[in-house]
């Protein structure tokens, strides 16, 4: 990267070199990508959601590959807090990485405290609140699609951070308005959005002839659900233009994540990419760099949000 | 952990050969430095389906042989079974195709210090990556028995110039078209007390490694078995791939058999709880 | 098809020899894919959706391809109700085609309307309710989007058809809770469902660096969104396992029609597929036949929602 | 409309060669009987990608030249350019490949009766339809002009076996690497006056239509048009390809290009609302 060009971003008051980071749950806790890049070459490593227990996860099968998409049923498989604290962090931090730490609950206390446990350790860049588990206080529906559990989460971690990390909400898509979602996590205190979660899926396994996925249901992931990605993000950057949104879902090249930069996103995670290709978010890191070159923005973030703009500015007006 | 995949590359290979051997496809690729890293056991993960393809996902296979001789350098060779789109995309693959692989993955079959006997029990492509074990097995002076089986004759993969390295061979199929009739654990007991075999080297369908397991450990012997499991990203990052591994304290864990396996422990492994009881379609 | 094998299907008080259907919107009226293979050896040809007055949609561009899938912005161009009575259904009926016609509406009544105008036209076997339109009198609100405006469509509708004409109410995906909006149109008349129509979605062109479909948004469709059509039919056909349901989204083979089948869908509609070959839903009707006979089945109903059922019962054991 | 697409079939093609000619692939395939209808202004609809491609929809290219005679008997030829994904795919078929193709597809150019001036007109590879209307223009006894023009020389298609069915053929390039500096529709009201020209047949870019279109309305010429819109079925039934084309009363209507077009009357058009001022992306 070259001096004129500022690829830098800022999800609340944390800065990251890139907009490229790993989406949560496809890049373990970071050490097993390492093998095939450099993990400080990016601009962070979002872990696996952790919950406050260790937890076993779902049984298997946990995966269907699905056209140009895959289901996913892991259930939050993961080793509790306090063993992520005691053994990925240190790690990560000891090579470098920026880190986004995702965390998910069961109840509104949970969420709580797992701020309250990781509020004071130190290599921490953001918060990722991972929003789209079942709620076992409200007939286990999914905080992510319920406006008032949303809040009551993203309010009880704010409470316990105060001021000192930014706290990203993850979203679902599984909703009727993602907006009035979006608006009520930033109204209870979330400094940015990541979008999208995975969508609600199914597979029959026609030679069983019942549900493929031990689970049942699982996530659809892959590029096959980027337009719906790409729809959310524009649709909140639109209501929220000044929102940091972390977007995800289905990128794979530069060019989608130039999609999602345009319509508004400030960062770019890549998930599912990187199973079949490690070296897919640096693929993209790159790429995405030439495209925004080429179209002349001398820097990402006068990117941000380009699709919006009336249709004759070009990007050189937006470089004031 | 940090040690597996540690010499893993996404590299593109070249299709050097590819031909018909009963129902599976011999397919050797050219893979240059990279096979001095590859042992037995470990795997590969290929693209299927070419550019803008809908599979998105690589598929899994044993890494059934190399070698660093001959005209092209390293190479390295695979037994495919047509199963679903994927594979059968791949066995569509002719000399000369460029295939995207990431290889060598997932741990290595543990090899002796000591000269033992040594049982390596193949079901069907399963047998694959037993011939290059038995090489390496050989060499180390230990004695290398073999078994085979599979539903048919067919679907036995034992080529002659492997035959070479083991000091036995049986092979069991089910309709009887060749061999003994039967499956490979029919008188698996009777084989180990008499062969006195101290370790089992097995690779096949997750049921014969089931079945294998539970006669080895009530007879003690090791069972070193590679498993199958569905696999999203072969590299550990995606927790697809579990096996619920039983831990000293005697608790349940669910390891990832792409980067804490294929190769595992038949004895650790809690059969009865894999898939909680529904089998991976193989 | 032998004797030994009941390939036939009802919605409702319907009849259809085979389970499969077009899907509206990808058949236009029926003509065009007429130059392929004869209407009438298919279960019925479902028309695109009609509303009161001639339109003529959206601005190109109106698709864009995306990964296993297509964004489509027609906008609902179409001839209007009386050239459709006019033209197209004596044409269907003149070919022996089983008919059944989707409707449209901007209002309430519009819907009621056009139900009235269809009432006494003779040909039709159901009327297909497509509530995935803006409804004006609620902000452009999606009626589907609505509990209540969903219930107030298929209420007029059933007041004006009485009990002439089964009523399959067509929902969209793109919502919190499909069973709760499935449960409201059933109660207020509805003698079946259509799941699912297309998920919203975006793609931003990066060249232009603008919206890229005249509409902006456009409805995501094809192999891509089949795991959430599945998973839809599963969750419906669940909690309300005697409703008959119109499976659809991305079928392009038998065995994507036996996955819903089998979730509980009691026929399949064919969309998208049927633009990559215009044969698709010959092939699909083919092979699923063949399918569900090689698995021991005697007839299409019995296999309706056989994912259900407690994984130790045959086919043989459900031809009672 | 019932007699649109009539002949149409979908049926597998062996490409028979496919060769470079400057930025474009000259494919021919093997169709066998179905060049009986094939006539100049229809196109056909390929499949692209493979057995479980991600690009779900087929690509149309104008039907560049039919023969009947030769030694794989009906033959069809291609003249594509390698644009986003599907075309290089097709680009990248070897001799021997299997194509699915959907043909004959839409209107042809309409014929005149009589022995008429014809001015034909090609931006791109939209000459490629061109040469083989210029053939059955001249069996009629038609004088036939032809203007080419494109970015720069190696986007000019113009065989020389083509240039043998012209009585006259000028090409433009806006780089000025070869022929007249500059665009088609430079000099087109001279040409028109000069030579008497009774009827435009057009095929390329949108805009180069709309430009010709104005011209031939402001001098009463007739101009048939093969337009190109995005199409997703290709057969009529999904409204993606629509033009809006100004009816006898007045009104607009949102014409099918790929049923009610691609030849369309270049007069009633409604240039100025084509993608409401946006154009679709050639
Ligand atoms: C460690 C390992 C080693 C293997 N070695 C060999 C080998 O040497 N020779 C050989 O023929 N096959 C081997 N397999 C199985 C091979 O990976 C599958 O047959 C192949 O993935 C099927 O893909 P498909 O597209 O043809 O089938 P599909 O059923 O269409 O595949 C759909 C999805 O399910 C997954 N899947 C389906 N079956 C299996 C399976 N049995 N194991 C894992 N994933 C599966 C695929 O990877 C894919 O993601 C191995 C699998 C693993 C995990
Ligand atoms: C009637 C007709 C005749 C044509 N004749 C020729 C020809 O003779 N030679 C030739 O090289 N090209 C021709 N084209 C254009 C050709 O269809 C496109 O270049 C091709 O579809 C691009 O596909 P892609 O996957 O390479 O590009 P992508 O941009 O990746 O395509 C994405 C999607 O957009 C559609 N699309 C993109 N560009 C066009 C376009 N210009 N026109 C229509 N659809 C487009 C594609 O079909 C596809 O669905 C013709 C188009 C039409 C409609
Ligand atoms: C195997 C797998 C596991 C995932 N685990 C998590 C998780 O633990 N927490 C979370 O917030 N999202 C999780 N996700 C969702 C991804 O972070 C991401 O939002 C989604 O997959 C869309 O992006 P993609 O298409 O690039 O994968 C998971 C996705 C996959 C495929
Ligand atoms: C081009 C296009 C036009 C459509 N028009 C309609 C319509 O008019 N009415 C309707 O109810 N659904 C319409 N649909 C939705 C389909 O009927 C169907 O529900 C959806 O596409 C999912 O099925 P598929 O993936 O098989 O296409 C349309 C879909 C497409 C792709
Ligand atoms: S396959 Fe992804 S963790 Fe093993
Ligand atoms: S491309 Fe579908 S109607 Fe023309």
């Amino acid at each position: 990267m070259s001096s004129e060009f500022d690829y830098s971003t800022k999800l609340g008051t944390a800065w990251f070199p890139t907009p490229l980071f790993t989406a949560s749950g496809c890049a373990s806790s970071g050490r097993e990508l390492a093998q095939f890049f450099p993990l400080k070459s990016i601009g962070a490593v979002v872990t696996k959601s952790i919950m406050l227990k260790p937890r076993l996860g779902r049984p298997t099968p946990r995966m269907s590959e699905t056209p140009s998409g895959m289901l996913n049923s892991i259930g939050l498989q993961g080793p509790g807090i306090d063993a992520f604290i005691a053994n990925d962090i240190p790690w990560l931090v000891e090579n470098s990485a920026r880190v986004v730490v995702s965390i998910a609950g069961e109840t509104v206390e949970e969420y709580a405290t797992l701020a309250r446990r990781l509020r004071s350790v130190p290599g921490i860049s953001a918060l990722e609140v991972n929003i789209s588990c079942p709620n076992v206080e409200n007939r286990g529906l999914v905080f992510a699609c319920d406006l008032d559990s949303s809040r009551a989460v993203i309010d009880g971690v704010r409470r316990i951070i105060g001021g000192d990390l930014p706290i990203i909400a993850k979203l679902s898509p599984d909703v009727t308005d993602i907006v009035s979602i979006a608006k009520g996590v930033v109204d209870a205190g979330a400094d940015g959005v990541a979008l999208i979660n995975t969508l609600l899926g199914m597979v029959i396994n026609i030679d069983t002839m019942r549900p493929h996925l031990g689970g049942k249901t699982g996530g659809l992931s892959g590029p096959a659900i980027r337009p719906v990605a790409v729809r959310a993000i524009y649709q909140v950057h639109e209501a929220m233009p000044k929102l940091p949104i972390l977007g995800m879902g289905g990128v794979r090249s530069g060019r989608d994540a130039l999609e999602m930069i345009l319509a508004g996103a400030s960062g770019v995670s890549v998930g599912t990419a990187s199973f079949g290709n490690p070296h897919a978010i640096i693929d993209v890191q790159t790429e995405l760099e030439r495209l925004l070159r080429e179209r002349g923005f001398d820097s990402l973030r006068s990117a941000v949000g380009f699709a919006h703009r009336d249709a004759q500015s070009a990007p050189d007006e937006d470089l004031s | 952990m940090s040690s597996i995949n540690r010499f893993a590359k996404q590299i593109p290979a070249h299709v050097l050969s590819n031909k018909r051997v009963g129902q599976y496809h011999q397919i050797l690729l050219n893979i240059g430095d990279l096979v001095k890293h590859c042992h037995p056991g470990n795997f590969v993960a290929i693209s299927v389906g070419g550019d803008n393809s809908g599979m998105i996902l690589r598929r899994a296979f044993a890494i059934s042989r190399v070698s660093d001789r001959g005209e092209y350098g390293g190479t390295m060779e695979l037994i495919v079974a047509p199963h679903g789109a994927g594979s059968r995309w791949l066995c569509s693959q002719q000399e000369g195709a460029t295939l995207d692989v990431v290889t060598p993955l997932g741990s290595a079959f543990g090899i002796p210090t000591e000269p033992v006997n040594a049982l390596l029990i193949g079901g069907g492509y399963g047998s694959a990556p037993l011939f290059g074990l038995a090489e390496v097995l050989k060499a180390r002076g230990c004695r290398v028995d073999m078994i085979l089986g599979a539903s048919s004759t067919p679907k036995i993969y034992a080529p002659l110039e492997g035959k070479r390295s083991v000091n036995s061979l049986k092979i069991y199929t089910e309709d009887a078209t060749s061999g003994i009739h039967g499956r490979v654990t029919d008188s698996l007991r009777e084989i180990i007390a008499q062969d006195q075999i101290d370790v089992i080297y097995s690779c096949g369908p997750m049921a014969m490694l089931s079945a294998i397991s539970s006669i080895a450990s009530s007879m003690d012997v090791v069972h070193q078995c590679a498993v199958e499991e569905a696999m999203a990203c072969g590299i550990g990052v995606c927790m697809t791939c579990v096996l619920p591994v039983t831990k000293d304290d005697g608790s349940i864990a669910m390891l990832r058999s792409c980067i804490e396996g294929p190769v595992m422990d038949g004895a650790k492994v809690a059969w009865n709880l894999v898939g909680q009881g529904r089998e991976v379609k193989a």
